[in-house]
């Protein structure tokens, strides 16, 4: 079982890999932000569950603490850019920011 | 099974609420009739804002050009079942405004109401009154009067 | 089996379903009364068929299903809507052994539960694709943003008093004493709680006098009365939380009981109706103001006074 | 006074004489010259345009424009006529809107409705009348309405099609990117009444106001000229029912100034006992219906449990309770019964009880203050250019008040005074309500002791003096006359023709047509919880908006 | 069990990259969250898992949600990158050859309880403060930002 | 979480058969007005614009912080040291002078 | 400050609680407040009516049609279609028989309900129903007038005549009417 669930969160981390690189809007990038963390924060979960590593888990606790703070300084930038250049996708913008 | 449908239909003729239109000065008399010394709400009816919840509207009085569409929209929006209440001599002929230029001659024969209610503007004693009566039409499960026909089937609004 | 019938009628579908009505009766008649009307009446003892016959009403009138919007969000809103309301009467304590799930995180799990309901009433407004459901849907963001804070904090400080998140043993462990030190949380609890529930001064994301009925307004018939029966539910989850954080529970003066539970319930309603009846909406610009520069730095200071007060008065360390 | 026969003398008029105590009447030989004569009137003093009202006479193939002048601040006012061509092409005349704000409004009517041509007019657009009369000149005397009658399904399908066409243009205006939409407030609406405004929003924020009304529009003005002058009285009060008495005494008045007849002073003290009983059935709705704005019922439910007391005691003394149809030219409908002030008592009695409940949970309220305080801010300046009157004149500070500026009936033996409040911010205006309301229960026990003291002094008999005959023809004239009216000034110009049992014109000017032309102004910049707000406090009756 | 949940999770995962609506997309990574968050309730973090929903279903999708109805709900279409798939694959083999290959030395402890919910307030109680100054400062920084780029649209406008 | 689990889905399927009762008994007449958007009685005025103009960007931010902050308190439940509760009680205060500094910094800076 | 402002407000509202409703009488089967002026439905005494036609023409919605009777001196008879009627009492007003008016509103009932469907309102009268004995005993009271008139024309003339041929008139030729006015109602 640990090894399996743990396949996932490295599927999981792929993924989120494959949102953040494959260049597309500012949405999905934040969504796959949040995946590569929330990855990070499965292998801990599982870790502290299978191998009794409980001070994991309050390292997870932190990393959520890390993705919130994260999402919500990347909505504020996306937002900020949008502002000034009106584009959605990161790729696109070609003025300089503020 | 039928019980239950009677059921539905009995609960249907106690609960009557009204979209909040008004169109015409009788729906001071309106206003009064919600208020504290004749209090409709002790029959069950009860004004809701938008027409999407509401199962009467009431023509209260005066249906000018203008308002016309918005009136037959408003009512074309209820959903089904719904009725139709007309007040005042207005609603009828123009009443007092019969010789002006712009208001609409015949409101319930393009919008045929259930129960005409005479006065301008009707006591609020006369209005729950003829609201009773929507109740008993509900009950005998009369099916409304605007949905048998009228000039709004016609009409383009 | 048991849980079936917990299911449906206890804290399940028929026990909501009679609060619903209840409420809504109670609502009407209390507010009739405060404006010197007398409410239902005709209908049943007092009038309290009234109320059974407009849901019933509402649950078989047509609903209407405007073009333009995605039908499957339009009409799945209000089921889950309903159904996430439903869920917190399974964590609250209604009797001595009446919680159906016992948990040590029953707090948490409750404002999580009530903490998503504005986000589905957003998505209702949002998917109706109407001018003011959109600006309700809106409106009810931005004002559940600010209130769930507070709300969240202040629902915390029994928690943070007691050592436990626990309701069951909240409610054991509430004195006097407690009260007092919990009442600034519960002034604090209860303002966030108009707030979440959207009564006034707080009704701001159906004000009807602006944005006709904010994301209601598209809704008719069953649609609707899943909505109105969520929302209801919804007073019934926010007031058994108050009633369990703060008031204590199901103990009475000389014997415990559910009827002691459902009197303060009462009473909290009663205050927030008559709330309701005194005060007008304020804007949404001052909502926000009063929310994150009043209420939300003050459940934070309550939060430090009552953690101050479990050190050195509640004497639980 | 002088001073501004002074101004007219320099330029060619047919006349100037003097007409009432402060009225000056003048015609002028040209309508060339009305510019020149505006703008020196304004710098004298004269800054408030009260309205403008053409009449129509085929026989001399001429439209006589009428121009009311006020000040508001030394109550001198103008009345000012000319001439002008009556042909569609050649009806034109300068417009006075660059110079006099208020007159915006109202040239836009008296263009829909007679076909005058304003020149230089920002934006002459059609206003009140529907989208069936654009073009046309439905108040003229040689409109043939039956014509026009007979396609009204074609006319229906016109105005659909208005409201269609303007969602296009929306739809082309507005960026498709941005946030902007166009928010129809009304008509079906919950606090609205039968009036859209038109609400460019941009989110939350307003960009601009473009009220749309005639929802309501029934033509009054046209009406009365097809009813006799006691019928018509019937569509009189039909201005707007929360205060119908005060409009009928108006109308009386002026009948009675062509008639020459005098009335008793019973009949002018039963004018002033029910005038403020109307008066106040009107204000104590208000209140209720301002905080019904704020999503508060609680002070419309109590007050309207007030007011079925005064509508008692009309009931009583007419028979009707709203459509009381009780003030005829000549003095009052009937006779009094001495039990019926029984009534009248349980209701002041009922008003004294609750209307300290009113000023301390509502007046009071620290939430509506807060509300209240920060928008639809009016200055003195505004009044007097936007012709404002009534409580929303007074809230702002400005001293008018037709019962004392020009008193009528028997308000010159009433004892009372200017109310005012400083800001004129919306809650002042509420406060005006309030005060006044106090203030015409005050002038109602007045009128009441004056009355029973009357009675049994002898003095007046209640069962006969109440009306004295005005014949059925009248003769040629021309009159106007003021009244304070619950929601402002109404000025009523009538016009009659020798001999004739119908009144030839009748213009109404109604205060919330002025008012309403203020919304844009308070609303500029502000969010839409505002509106709702600015809108009660503005005190708008649909009814008198639309005529 | 716990299988099916990681398998619905990662489709979802997947599905919310790929839908091109932004609220269904959006619907499915808060579904995503929850899943997410009921594992780890049944791995016997439940602490973990409520703070998952919590923040995820409360916090972030509301400020994604804020995020949209700034930016707004429909957006252009993007290229992709081919190359970006065979990016995420590489990755997930290494990491897997990686683990795999270390598996063994780990010593599996089955009794032992997942959570130590005392341990936070134990041991890193210290680190609030930490947090409340990056908090602080990263809101003094959003304000700062926020009203910069305001009044410079001001000046612009 | 059985016991949960299982409440859950009772309340799932009352409420589906509370909705199949509802869509059963309805009629049904759909009808090209009756469907159009409802806009107090008139077609609509414009197309519901497909973004909103937010000026209340800061809260979000702001809630963001807060609700984390609530994340530690809720930590902070299973304290049972002194000084952990006095660490907590410093770490209310903190934020909450944060907060209050931060809402006049915006309102001075929308004000001015 | 104002929180406390606030919650005196809201504890003065909630004294309400105590007060009584005016809402105490079924509004359906007894009015609240009825005068004895109340403008209702109308009552049409056609006895009285001396069909003058005045009442039809000052009403200001044409809301009175004459019905025509076969009578010569009273041969119309008002009737109200009260769909139209607007209860401005005007009518009533202009009545000129005394002491009643034979037109009334005052004192008129206040629920006047109809079907809604355009046809039902346009018959929704207030008919005056005239026994066919009235009318009967009115025609024959015409008659007799009548025959009066006619008699005492002739007598008239007669006494013209004698007054031309200078005879005494004094005493009438012909005495005692026939009294047709029994079995009026
Ligand atoms: S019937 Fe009378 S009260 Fe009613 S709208 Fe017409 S005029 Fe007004
Ligand atoms: S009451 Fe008025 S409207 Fe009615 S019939 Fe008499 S005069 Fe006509
Ligand atoms: S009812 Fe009166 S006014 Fe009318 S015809 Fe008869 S007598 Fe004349």
């Amino acid at each position: 079982m640990f090894e399996i669930e743990m396949l996932f969160a490295f599927a999981l981390f792929g993924v989120g890999l494959y949102g953040v690189t494959s260049g597309r809007d500012f949405l999905r990038i934040l969504f796959s932000l949040e995946m590569l963390l929330n990855a990070v924060i499965m292998m801990l979960a599982i870790t502290a569950h299978y191998l009794g590593m409980t001070q994991n888990i309050t390292m997870a606790y932190m990393v959520i603490v890390l993705a919130t703070l994260e999402a919500g300084v990347g909505i504020l930038i996306f937002a900020l850019a949008h502002k000034v250049s009106k584009m959605v996708i990161p790729d696109d913008y070609t003025q300089e920011v503020i | 099974m039928l019980k239950i449908l009677d059921f539905f239909n009995y609960a249907q003729s106690e609960s009557l609420w009204m979209a909040h239109f008004c169109t015409g000065c009788c729906s001071l008399e309106m206003a009064a009739a919600m208020g504290p010394r004749y209090d409709w709400e002790r029959y069950g009816y009860l004004p809701t804002p938008t027409p999407r919840q509401a199962d009467v509207l009431m023509i209260t009085g005066l249906v000018s050009k203008k308002i016309l569409p918005a009136l037959l929209r408003t009512y074309a929006q209820m959903p089904e079942p719904k009725y139709v209440v007309a007040l005042g001599a207005c609603s009828f002929d123009g009443g007092p405004y019969n010789d002006s230029l712009s208001v609409i001659k015949n409101p319930t024969e393009i919008l045929p109401a259930d129960v005409f209610i005479a006065g301008c503007p009707p006591k609020p004693e006369a209005i729950i009154e003829g609201l009773e009566q929507i109740k008993q039409k509900i009950k005998n499960k009369i099916p409304s009067a605007a949905s048998q026909g009228g000039l709004w089937k016609e009409m383009d609004f | 089996m048991d849980t079936l019938i917990q299911a449906f009628v206890f804290p399940g579908l028929l026990y909501i379903l009679l609060w619903t009505v209840g409420l809504f009766w109670f609502f009407r008649k209390f507010m009739a009364k405060l404006h010197k009307r007398v409410g239902p009446h005709y209908n049943g003892p007092a009038g309290t068929y009234q109320t059974l016959f407009d849901f019933s009403k509402l649950l078989t009138k047509e609903s209407i299903t405007p073009h333009g919007v995605n039908p499957y969000l339009f009409s799945m809103m209000p089921l889950l809507a309903l159904i996430t309301a439903m869920l917190p009467a399974a964590f609250i304590p209604w009797t001595e052994d009446y919680p159906v799930v016992v948990t040590s995180y029953g707090l948490l799990a409750l404002v999580v539960l009530i903490g998503i309901e504005p986000f589905l009433l957003f998505l209702t407004g949002f998917g109706s694709e109407n001018k003011y459901s959109f600006l309700g849907g809106i409106r009810v963001l931005a004002q559940s943003i600010s209130m769930e804070t507070a709300f969240l904090l202040s629902a915390l400080s029994p928690a943070l008093l007691f050592g436990t998140m626990n309701l069951t043993e909240i409610v054991e462990q509430s004195t006097w004493l407690s009260f007092l030190i919990l009442f600034p949380g519960f002034v604090v609890y209860f303002i966030a709680l108009l707030g979440l529930l959207e009564q006034p001064p707080f009704n701001i994301p159906d004000a009807e006098q602006e944005i006709v009925y904010g994301f209601y307004t598209e809704y008719s018939g069953t649609n609707y009365f899943l909505l109105k029966m969520a929302a209801f539910a919804e007073f019934m989850a926010v007031f058994g939380t108050a009633t369990t954080l703060f008031l204590g529970g199901h103990y009475g003066i000389f014997f415990d009981g559910y009827i002691f539970f459902f009197v303060k319930m009462l009473m909290v309603a009663i205050v927030m109706m008559t709330i309701r009846a005194a005060t007008p909406r304020i804007t949404l610009k001052q909502m926000l103001s009063f929310s994150w520069r009043y209420l939300v730095p003050i459940s934070l200071l309550n939060v430090a006074w009552v953690m101050v007060a479990k050190v050195f008065f509640f004497g639980s360390i | 006074m002088q001073k501004i026969k002074d101004i007219l003398k320099e330029f060619s008029t047919e006349y100037i004489e003097d007409y009432k105590k402060i009225w000056i009447k003048s015609k002028l030989t040209t309508s060339d010259s009305l510019l020149s004569v505006a703008k020196a009137l304004k710098e004298e003093g004269l800054r408030s345009l009260s309205t403008v009202s053409p009449t129509d006479f085929p026989d001399t193939d001429t439209i006589e424009m009428n121009y009311f002048f006020e000040d508001l601040q030394t109550k001198r006012n103008l009345w000012l006529k000319c001439d002008i061509p009556r042909e569609i092409e050649k009806c034109e005349i300068a417009s006075l809107t660059p110079l006099f704000a208020s007159a915006n409004w109202h040239e836009r009517e008296a263009f829909s409705m007679f076909g005058v041509r304003f020149l230089n007019h920002p934006d002459l657009r059609p206003i009140i009348a529907s989208e069936d009369f654009k073009g046309k000149a439905p108040f003229r005397r040689d409109f043939d309405w039956d014509a026009h009658e007979k396609d009204t399904m074609i006319h229906m399908k016109m105005i659909v099609d208005a409201f269609k066409e303007e969602q296009e243009n929306n739809e082309i205006n507005l960026d498709a990117d941005s946030s902007e939409m166009v928010l129809n407030w009304g008509p079906t609406h919950p606090a609205s009444g039968p009036i859209r405004l038109r609400i460019h929003t941009d989110g939350e924020e307003i960009i601009s106001v473009d009220p749309d009304i005639g929802y309501v529009w029934r033509a009054l003005e046209h009406l009365v000229t097809k009813k006799d002058f006691i019928g018509a009285i019937v569509a009189v009060e039909r201005l707007c029912f929360m205060d119908n008495i005060n409009s009928m005494v108006g109308y009386s008045m002026a009948v009675e100034e062509i008639a020459g007849t005098e009335i008793t002073p019973f009949a002018k003290w039963m004018r002033v006992l029910l005038g403020e009983v109307a008066r106040v059935s009107s204000h104590v709705m208000g209140l209720g219906g301002f905080f019904n704005n704020l999503g508060l019922h609680t002070l419309f439910m109590w007050n309207m449990d007030m007011r079925e007391f005064f509508l008692d005691f009309l009931e009583s003394y007419s028979g009707a309770r709203i459509a009381t149809a009780a003030i005829e030219p000549g003095g009052v409908r009937y006779g009094l019964d001495m039990t019926m002030f029984d009534e009248l008592q349980k209701a002041i009695e009922k008003f004294d009880e609750g209307i300290d409940e009113v000023y301390t949970i509502f007046v009071q309220n620290p939430t509506m203050k807060m509300r209240a305080k920060q928008v639809g801010q009016l200055s003195a300046d505004d009044i007097e250019d936007f012709g404002l009157s009534g409580i929303v004149a007074r809230g702002s500070g400005v001293k008018t008040d037709i019962r004392m500026d020009e008193p009528y009936a028997a308000y010159d033996e009433v004892d009372m005074e200017y109310i005012t409040q400083k800001d004129g911010t919306s809650y002042d205006r509420f406060v005006m309500l309030f005060e006044e309301l106090k203030q015409s229960v005050n002038i109602i026990r007045q009128a009441k002791k004056h009355i029973e003291d009357g009675v049994a002094s002898g003095a007046f008999n209640p069962t006969k003096d109440h009306m004295v005959k005005v014949p059925k023809k009248l003769p040629k004239g021309e009159a106007i006359s003021r009244v304070e009216w619950a929601r402002g000034e109404v000025l009523m110009h009538l016009v009659t023709q020798e001999k004739s049992s119908k009144p030839y014109r009748l213009k109404l000017r109604a205060p919330s047509f002025n008012h309403t032309m203020m919304l844009d102004h308070l609303l500029k910049d502000k969010t839409l919880s505002d509106v709702p707000l600015v809108f009660g406090s503005l005190y708008i009756c649909q009814g008198d908006l639309d005529r | 069990m716990n299988i099916l949940l990681l398998t619905i999770i990662l489709l979802l995962a997947v599905a919310s990259l790929m839908i091109k609506k932004t609220v269904p997309a959006m619907i499915s990574f808060a579904l995503m969250m929850l899943l997410l968050g009921l594992y780890y309730m049944s791995i016997d973090a439940k602490l973990l898992g409520l703070f998952q929903i919590f923040i995820y279903a409360g916090g972030i999708v509301v400020l994604l949600l804020f995020g949209i109805t700034i930016i707004g709900i429909e957006f252009p279409k993007a290229k992709t990158r081919p190359l970006a798939v065979v990016n995420a694959l590489l990755v997930f083999v290494i990491l897997s050859t990686i683990f795999f290959r270390g598996v063994d030395s780990l010593s599996k402890v089955i009794d032992k309880p997942t959570e130590d919910i005392h341990l936070f307030a134990h041991s890193f109680s210290d680190m609030v403060i930490l947090f409340a100054l990056i908090g602080t400062s990263l809101l003094y920084g959003t304000i700062k930002m926020t009203d910069a780029l305001r009044s410079k649209r001001r000046k612009d406008v | 979480m059985e016991i949960f689990l299982i409440y859950t889905v009772g309340v799932v399927l009352a409420v589906f058969l509370l909705y199949f009762i509802g869509i059963l008994m309805a009629p049904y007449a759909p009808d090209p007005i009756k469907n159009d958007h409802f806009e107090c009685g008139l077609p609509t005025s414009s197309s519901v614009p497909k973004k909103a103009n937010f000026s209340f960007f800061v809260y979000a931010i702001m809630f963001i912080i807060v609700d984390m902050t609530g994340l530690f308190f809720t930590l902070f439940v299973y304290a049972d040291a002194k000084h952990a509760s006095l660490i907590g009680a410093l770490f209310a205060v903190i934020m909450a002078i944060a907060i209050t500094i931060a809402m006049k910094e915006h309102r001075y800076a929308e004000n001015s | 400050m104002m929180i406390i402002d606030m919650i005196k407000k809201v504890i003065r509202v909630f004294r309400v609680v105590w007060i009584k409703s005016p809402a105490q009488v079924d509004v359906r089967y007894t009015p609240m407040h009825h005068p004895a002026r109340y403008r209702g439905q109308h009552t049409i005494d056609y006895e009285s009516c001396i069909g003058c036609d005045a009442c039809n023409k000052i009403c200001p919605v044409h809301a009175i049609t004459m019905k025509e009777l076969p009578l010569k001196k009273q041969n119309i008879v008002p009737e109200v279609n009260l769909s139209v009627c607007i209860f401005c009492g005007l009518c009533e007003d202009v009545c000129p028989t005394k002491p009643s008016k034979s037109i009334l509103l005052s004192g008129g009932r206040y629920d006047m309900l109809s079907g809604g469907w355009h046809e039902d309102q346009e018959d929704f009268w207030v008919n005056v129903d005239i026994p066919q004995s009235y009318i009967e005993s009115r025609l024959e009271e015409e008659e007799a007038t009548r025959v009066k008139k006619e008699l005492a024309a002739k007598k008239r003339k007669a006494i013209a005549k004698a007054k031309a041929m200078g005879t005494d008139v004094s005493k009438p030729t012909f005495d005692g009417t026939p009294d047709f006015s029994g079995g009026a109602k």
